[in-house]
């Protein structure tokens, strides 16, 4: 690959994840100038998706911008890591109309802010007052049952776990059971038929 | 000319009982044969809100045909006596099948498919999915499956059919006659946000008349 | 651009429109009847899809999958499965491949009825979505046969199928496939050479070429304007590489090529068909053992995927984080670029009669946008 | 006179529906299902009549369809319906082919109004593009009738039964101005390829948007008696006319079962592709069947 | 001082009436030159038709305040007219003529929205039209050696040919610029839209009559149909000369229906279709035949009424809410609703509905194609009444129904009584016009007896009958009333708890909602698809303005061309000038 070669250069290393899938993560400040060079030097002129997943545990959001050639025979992941708190990116949608779109959306869902970019209205949430609902922080089982309540159960509803556990018990009891009486069995044909035994055994 | 040139402006008590519809004010036998009519003619509404909206086709269309109960898909809510939500309401939906449900000519019906409605069904946990559609609206026939056949839809038809022949008591009645704990729970979970939200006085709230 | 919205009035081609494929609105600003300004708004059908997988396991979130896009579940459950294939490192066994090959042809063929069907509809040829619908159940009866349900197949487990292929399954998709042949020369006379469609579609909501690579429209707008790029011809998965078909492609772009392009691309799945029935192994097994869904941790990596669905490349971003469940798994459908960036752009200056038309034939499918 | 009336429009009612059932029937059979009852119409119009609740926007709107229905019963009660019996000929004998013309446009004006008062943006789209579409269907119909006129030289419909009684029909005399005549007809009913202001795609079922309940009703059973009389005007002015029930039900039927036909294969114009092509091709048939009988006599 | 006028207005109409159709006066003015005024039977009816919409357009006046010379200049051109229509001989005819110019002129030139370059146009033309008159009355004295009428029309026959010719085109194209056929309306529209507004209804439905009556002048008495006949032969069973002009006047028809459609101003559009509309009865004066004249002077009736209701309702509205565009207006039906009555009884007519009067002048005009079988021309005017069907809509939905579009629409109140009485007048006028078309008959009769052509059968007051058939107008009012109210009886008879007076919000409007400004209006975007059709576009892209502002410019370089010749001492251009017309003498003399 001479991509592989041309990172070198830019002292970047170009991971092979799947057949057709290379990553190449770099930190954040260099990733616009390295978009702009993917797409006038190394010829990646389609962007395909901006993806964002949420590390709450380190604190950072990782994004990923997905870019292809005309030839469209392999993908390569550009990955950075911005902070959580009033994160920021530079909005792209002056060179790739298409990235307009997936901006909101990140904004809308992730809160990340996009300066200068054109309509960062509600994408699919309307008179959405919460925080972005796409966050790890945000419990979506909490938030559900303080907005509409769940149907009462009906009378004769029953848990499910305790039906698990009555239901192993039960087998258990049964396979106990089972024995005991396999036994009791064995006991009594021992005693109606000791010559049996008897008999074998000669 | 303020008031209506012809029928009377809303009285107080718009309980429609069926008594005061159309035709059927002669006695007995004129209002089973309007039952009958009624239920031989039925509109619906050309609204897919959800994914349940794929069976409608093959429902309209030529290898199941509810046309041969005389079930049309029309275009518009004032011509329309049926409205079928396939599927999970997510709030942006409720909004416009709120609106497009009230707009529909009373007697109105409604039928709901898969569980989602019911009590969420698999969008349990959804930030944006209504869990019971029974606070918000009044369901008539439910049909079973996610999706249901469409099969299963055209019995959903039959069994409407066979309720309005019977006349039983249906959803726009119950819409009518507790219309403030309808839209006191549609106001508490679209957040107030209830179309239209100009001042003004749509639905005679404030001078207790109903849609 | 604001003085020349000073005469127009404002419509929506809205949620509730006979016009409108699934739950999306399209908010126009017209003078007369020519369009000045076009907005898409969607998030009717939106369900927070991508928050509920973060909670659920991979066999809890199989079942959700198929119901992102409802015309055409299969390549979601496809890209799922090799998404968490290559997540885990699992390999899947020959007839596995071949199966699922086949479930995605099949669904494929079906969508392209439902797609003339809809294109018909939005003319007022009232004939061929009567029958188009009809003809695609048949491909659902065999689906039904095949994965126990119509629409939703829940079929392609990662690590292989869930079920075998019932004896007597491949004579009968053989009939169904010769039944389809004889069918599109029918289509073909009554709608793809119908004077009025022709009058309709030809001229109507050019793509032009050279954004078509740069926004990344896919599909059959990519191929209708002469580009001839595939997914499952440039970065092939499961058995594309051993069939042989080609890329139907036209050259002017509008409504009618793209119609022209899907016309072919089905007698190309027929093709692919045939050749999977003849090379379909007998035996072999179809599901790999994977540990019990608590304890089936994914590693800490992230994947992207992409297959060629029936209206363009869809791709899925997955990444696991060493627990049992998905940390973060994104959809991108074609349809987001579709309606946003090309479809607000194409309408400007176009007709009211023509929006219905301009959105099917571009294969905007709404859940897809928002899930 | 005034039982003839009430019988005449009877008739019309029944038969109207029953054709429109058959209509459905048949375009289901060809699309190759079962299709409703023949009676569907009915049921549609007597549920709709019997809605609860109606929807009016004023007194104008409470008139729209009242001038529209005055406006296909007047055209009803106009057209001489049997060729030889003085059915309801002292009625038929006061009007002629001019002001039936006129009064064919007379209803959908009057309900134009009404759709206006609605405010409904789709409606009144509806509306123009129906006045748009008019412009072209017009000009092959005229250019028939005038020709009839110039034939027979009166503009009397029962002189030009009974010119076509003499000189043979004017289907065969002149083919040329049946066929353009056709080709408007189809418009005017609404067939396939002409039926634009109420395109359920585009513009949200048009003029009709804001009518429900007994409007609607109103709409739909004016509609059978609108269709009715001008089946029957075609019959009189190119098949010389009917004189008993059975020859008026088959020949009408005739007509109509030609125009379903021409109906389902195609798909729906663009408002100016429609005026664009009614002004080409059928402007030019009929205006060389008109030449022929002006220039050679 | 409005009432003051208008018993001055009501004298002429005693006057004429107490004479009954025989006045003869004649004022000698030096040996050979008299002034007469004869009341022909053409005469006294444009006579009354004038007086009359001059007597409704000053009760109109009454709720406006005008200074007193404006009324002063009314009057005057009402006598002018007065003058004209009952000139004997050829002098008095063009002193009225002219006299009715200047006081045009000076009544227009004092509306507030009118522009010098308008006002130039309009007295250009008048004038034009003026030269061309006054060049006929030489040739035609120089002949005839006197101006009398009747002396010049019995020695029109020993004319030579081409004076003859010369003669007809001099007076035609006079009285085409006044009617203003397609070539030379360049003035009309700006004229009439830029005009007060309550005189433009004056100028459309009166002024423009009197090129018509110029022309019935004309052809009738002093040139005589026959003699029409003789003079060009005859096509079909029609007159060469009719079947030219019957292809002007569609044409103007055609081309200014479909210019009316795209029109935002309401009174352009009603401009344009009034040029539209003389283009008919010009199509159908030239045809010679009997219906061909009663068809032409009916529909000048029926268009005079319709265009003065018009004119006056919309200068209502626009004085009441001060707008004057359709993307301005809308929604006034139920705030002005016997205005939208009026306008409503003024757009049938126009369209030419059955059961009111438009429908009897138009059936009259078909007939009279028929009869001469000028079929083509016949489908020409059928093609612009269809298309006309779509600015009668445009005015009536612009104005009343729809949204409104600006914010004090929602609370005008009733237009003042002094408009609608006029108005309501006209209306009855115009349904008695379709109930009792026949009585129309007695009124043509004699003036087809003046024009020597065979009168028509007269059965009784609601039959109109024609050359190729005939209606009952009383019978088709009649029944159109009686099943509109059984129809309505049957609707209010089921009853369903209607809810009235929706919110105009409360459309069904895909799901969506409305609010206060979502502009839902379609006023301005009628007549913009038109374009679209190639027929059409090929009319709305040509406009005659591109070819008079060539001429214009044109003449502009001339005259600077002479300009430069003049330079220092006017001696030798004095030379100049002499040698040039000696030398055209010199030419001319062999």
């Amino acid at each position: 690959m001479d991509l592989a070669s041309k990172l070198e250069k830019l002292s970047l290393e170009l991971v092979q994840k799947q057949d057709y899938l290379y990553s190449v993560t770099i930190d954040f400040e260099r990733l616009e100038s390295l978009l702009l060079s993917f797409l006038n030097e190394f010829g990646y002129i389609t962007l395909d998706s901006i993806n964002c997943r949420d590390d709450l545990e380190d604190g950072f959001f990782t994004i990923t911008y997905c870019l292809q050639t005309e030839e469209r025979d392999h993908v390569v992941m550009i990955q950075t890591k911005i902070q959580r708190e009033n994160a920021s990116l530079p909005t792209m949608h002056t060179i790739w109309p298409q990235a307009e779109i997936m901006e909101r959306e990140m904004h809308e869902m992730f809160g990340v802010d996009f300066p200068g970019h054109p309509t960062l209205i509600d994408f699919a949430l309307e008179y959405w007052d919460n925080m972005p609902p796409l966050r790890r922080d945000f419990d979506t089982l909490e938030y559900v049952n303080s907005m509409n309540p769940f149907r009462e159960q009906r009378n004769d509803a029953l848990d499910a776990k305790e039906e698990m556990k009555k239901k192993r018990e039960a087998k258990k009891a049964a396979k106990l059971k089972a024995q005991q009486e396999a036994e009791a069995k064995a006991a009594l044909e021992a005693q109606n038929n000791p010559s049996d035994e008897v008999k074998n055994e000669e | 000319m303020e008031s209506g040139f012809y029928g009377s402006s809303l009285d107080g008590n718009l309980k429609c009982k069926f008594e005061e519809s159309g035709l059927a004010n002669t006695h007995e036998i004129m209002e089973k044969a309007v039952r009958w009519f009624r239920s031989r003619s039925i509109f619906v509404v050309a609204y897919g809100t959800g994914c349940g909206a794929i069976e409608m086709p093959p429902t309209f269309t030529s290898r199941y045909d509810a046309e041969r109960m005389g079930v049309v898909g029309v275009a518009t809510p004032r011509q329309a006596d049926l409205i079928i939500l396939s599927g999970y309401l997510a709030y942006k939906t409720l909004r416009r099948v709120i609106r497009t449900y009230e707009q529909m000519q009373k007697p109105r019906y409604i039928m709901t498919l898969g569980s989602c409605p019911i009590n969420g069904g698999m969008y349990w946990d959804s930030y944006n999915t209504i869990k019971k559609l029974d606070d918000y609206l009044p369901i008539d026939v439910s049909v079973t499956g996610c999706m249901p056949r469409p099969e299963a839809v055209i019995d959903g038809f039959v069994l409407l059919q066979e309720r309005i022949r019977n006349g039983e008591k249906a959803g726009w009645e119950k819409y009518d006659e507790n219309f403030e704990f309808y839209k006191e729970n549609q106001k508490r979970v679209l957040g107030g946000h209830i179309d239209p939200s100009y001042e003004t006085d749509w639905y005679n709230l404030k001078s207790g008349g109903k849609a | 651009m604001k003085n020349d919205l000073k005469n127009t009035i404002k419509i929506f081609h809205g949620p509730q429109h006979p016009g409108i494929t699934g739950n999306m609105s399209v908010e126009l600003d017209l003078l007369g009847e020519t369009i000045k300004r076009a907005q898409t708004h969607v998030g009717y059908l939106h369900r927070g899809f991508e928050k509920l997988v973060e909670r659920r396991t991979v066999v809890q979130a199989f079942t959700i999958v198929c119901r992102i896009c409802v015309p055409e579940p299969d390549p979601n459950e496809e890209n799922f499965a090799r998404a968490v294939e290559n997540l885990a490192g699992l390999e899947i066994s020959e007839k596995a491949k071949y199966i699922r090959t086949m479930v995605l042809e099949m669904q494929r063929l079906a969508t392209m009825f439902l797609w003339m069907g809809g294109q018909a509809g939005s003319i007022g040829l009232g004939l061929i979505p009567q029958w188009s619908v009809c003809d695609r159940d048949y491909m659902l009866d065999l689906f039904e046969e095949l994965t126990g349900g119509r629409v939703y197949h829940m079929y392609a487990f990662p690590g292989g199928v869930r079920r075998d292929l019932p004896e007597g399954f491949l004579d009968k998709l053989s009939d169904l496939l010769d039944y389809y042949e004889k069918r599109i020369i029918v289509y073909n006379n009554t709608f793809f050479d119908n004077v009025i469609f022709k009058k309709r579609a030809i001229g109507v909501g050019v793509v032009n070429r050279d954004e078509v690579l740069k926004n990344g429209y896919v599909g059959q707008t990519m191929r209708a304007c002469g580009i001839q790029k595939d997914v499952r011809k440039d970065m092939p998965y499961l058995m594309y590489d051993k069939l042989d078909f080609d890329i139907p492609i036209q050259q002017d772009g509008d409504v009618y090529a793209r119609a022209i392009v899907r016309r072919d691309e089905m007698l190309q799945s027929i093709r692919i068909l045939r050749q999977i029935i003849k090379q379909m192994p007998k035996e072999g097994d179809i599901l790999q053992k994977i540990p019990k869904h608590r304890k089936f941790k994914l590693p800490a990596d992230d994947t992207y995927v992409q297959t060629e669905s029936a209206r363009g490349a869809m791709s899925y971003y997955m990444a696991g984080d060493g627990s049992e469940k998905i940390r973060r798994m994104q959809v991108r459908g074609p349809s987001l670029v579709h309606a946003y960036t090309l479809l607000e752009k194409l309408l400007v200056d176009s007709e009211l009669a023509d929006v219905a038309m301009t959105m099917n034939s571009l294969g905007i499918c709404p859940p897809e946008i928002e899930r | 006179m005034i039982f003839q009336i009430i019988l005449l429009i009877m008739l019309a009612y029944v038969v109207g529906f029953i054709y429109f059932g058959l209509y459905r029937n048949i375009t289901a059979r060809i699309q190759g299902r079962y299709g409703p009852t023949v009676y569907q119409s009915f049921y549609d119009s007597i549920k709709l009549f019997s809605k609860n609740n109606t929807v009016s926007y004023g007194w104008m709107f409470y008139l729209g369809p009242v001038i529209m229905a005055t406006g296909a019963v007047l055209t009803l009660v106009l057209v001489p319906v049997f060729s030889d019996s003085d059915f309801l000929r002292s009625v038929t004998s006061q009007g002629n082919l001019f002001v039936l013309l006129y009064l064919m446009v007379l209803g959908p004006l009057g309900n134009a109004l009404a759709v206006g008062t609605g405010g409904n943006p789709f409606g009144v789209m509806g509306v123009v593009r129906g006045l748009t579409r008019l412009i072209g269907l017009e000009l092959p119909f005229y250019i028939a009738v005038v020709g009839l006129i110039i034939a027979a030289n009166s503009s009397d419909i029962v002189h030009i039964i009974d010119v076509q009684k003499t000189a043979g029909l004017n289907i065969i005399n002149h083919p040329l101005l049946f066929i353009g005549a056709m080709i408007s007809m189809v418009g005017f009913f609404g067939a396939s390829p002409f039926d634009i202001p109420g395109a359920p795609q585009e513009v949200y079922s048009g003029p009709r948007t804001e009518f429900s309940g007994k409007f609607l009703a109103l709409l739909m059973s004016q509609g059978s008696l609108f269709a009715f009389a001008k089946l029957v005007l075609i019959v009189d002015l190119f098949l010389g006319g009917a004189d008993s029930l059975v020859m008026l039900v088959l020949k009408t039927f005739t007509i109509f079962v030609a125009i379903i036909f021409i109906g389902i294969v195609y798909g729906r114009y663009k408002v100016e592709q429609a005026v664009d092509f009614l002004m080409k091709l059928p402007t030019l048939i009929a205006v060389l069947g008109l030449a022929r009988i002006v220039w050679f006599g | 001082m409005n009432s003051i006028f208008l018993l001055l207005n009501l004298l002429p109409i005693l006057f004429l009436y107490q004479f009954g159709g025989a006045l003869h006066v004649s004022l000698p003015l030096t040996s050979e030159f008299t002034l007469s005024l004869i009341q022909t039977p053409l005469g006294t009816f444009f006579a009354y038709l004038s007086l009359i919409s001059f007597l409704l357009v000053t009760i109109a006046q009454k709720s406006k305040k005008l200074a007193c010379n404006y009324y002063v200049l009314q009057f005057l051109l009402s006598m002018a007219m007065l003058a004209i229509v009952l000139a004997g001989d050829f002098i008095t005819f063009f002193i009225g003529w002219e006299i009715m110019t200047w006081s045009s002129y000076f009544l227009i030139s004092k509306s507030n929205s009118i522009d010098i370059k308008s006002l130039q146009k309009y007295i250009l033309f008048s004038l034009a039209s003026a030269f061309s008159l006054i060049a006929g009355i030489v040739i035609a004295y120089s002949f005839a050696h006197s101006f009398d009428f009747s002396v010049i029309s019995n020695s029109f026959k020993d004319m030579p040919f081409n004076i003859k010719v010369a003669l007809i085109v001099l007076f035609s194209l006079s009285f085409f610029t006044k009617a203003g056929v397609i070539g030379l309306h360049y003035w009309v529209v700006d004229t009439y839209s830029k005009a007060p507004n309550l005189f433009s209804s004056i100028l459309s439905a009166v002024m423009s009559k009197m090129g018509i009556y110029g022309l019935f002048l004309v052809y009738g008495n002093i040139v005589g149909y026959q003699e029409l006949k003789m003079m060009f032969g005859t096509i079909l069973n029609g007159t060469d000369f009719g079947y030219v002009l019957a292809w002007i006047g569609v044409a103007t028809s055609i081309i200014a229906t479909f210019k009316a459609i795209t029109q935002d101003e309401v009174k352009r559009l009603l401009a344009y279709s009034s040029i539209a509309q003389l283009g008919y009865i010009i199509a159908v004066i030239g045809f010679g035949t009997t219906y061909g004249v009663a068809g032409a002077m009916y529909h000048t009736l029926i268009h005079t009424i319709i265009k003065l209701l018009l004119f006056i309702n919309v200068a209502a509205i626009v004085a009441q809410t001060g707008k004057n565009r359709f993307s301005q207006l809308g929604g006034l039906i139920y705030r002005t609703p016997v205005s939208f009555v009026m306008l409503l009884i003024g757009i049938i007519g126009l369209a030419g509905m059955p059961p009111l009067g438009g429908f009897a002048s138009k059936f009259m005009m078909y007939n009279a194609a028929i009869d001469t079988k000028f079929a083509l021309i016949l489908i020409g005017m059928l093609f612009s009444g269809a298309a006309s069907f779509l600015y009668c809509y445009k005015l009536v939905y612009g104005i009343y129904l729809g949204h409104p579009t600006s914010k004090n629409l929602e609370t005008t109140k009733e237009v003042p009584i002094s408009y609608l009485i006029p108005q309501i007048i006209l209306a009855l006028l115009l349904v008695l016009a379709g109930t009792f078309p026949g009585a129309f008959i007695k009124i043509i009769n004699p003036i087809l007896v003046e024009f020597s052509l065979s009168t028509i059968p007269y059965s009784g007051l609601g039959v109109m009958n024609s050359a190729v058939g005939s209606f009952n107008g009383f019978f088709i009012m009649s029944a159109f009333v009686v099943f509109f109210v059984l129809i309505l009886l049957l609707i209010t008879r089921i009853k369903s708890k209607a809810k009235n007076n929706l919110n105009r919000f409360d459309i069904s409007y895909c799901g969506e909602v409305p609010t206060q400004d979502t502009s839902l209006h379609f006023g301005f975007g009628f007549g913009t698809d038109l374009y679209r059709i190639k027929f059409v576009n090929a009319i709305l892209k040509r406009s005659s303005s591109s070819f008079y502002e060539s001429l214009a410019t044109q003449t502009k370089k001339t005259s600077e061309l002479f300009s430069r010749m003049y330079y220092g001492n006017i001696h030798n251009t004095m030379i100049i000038i002499l040698l040039f017309f000696s030398t055209l003498f010199f030419i001319g003399v062999n």
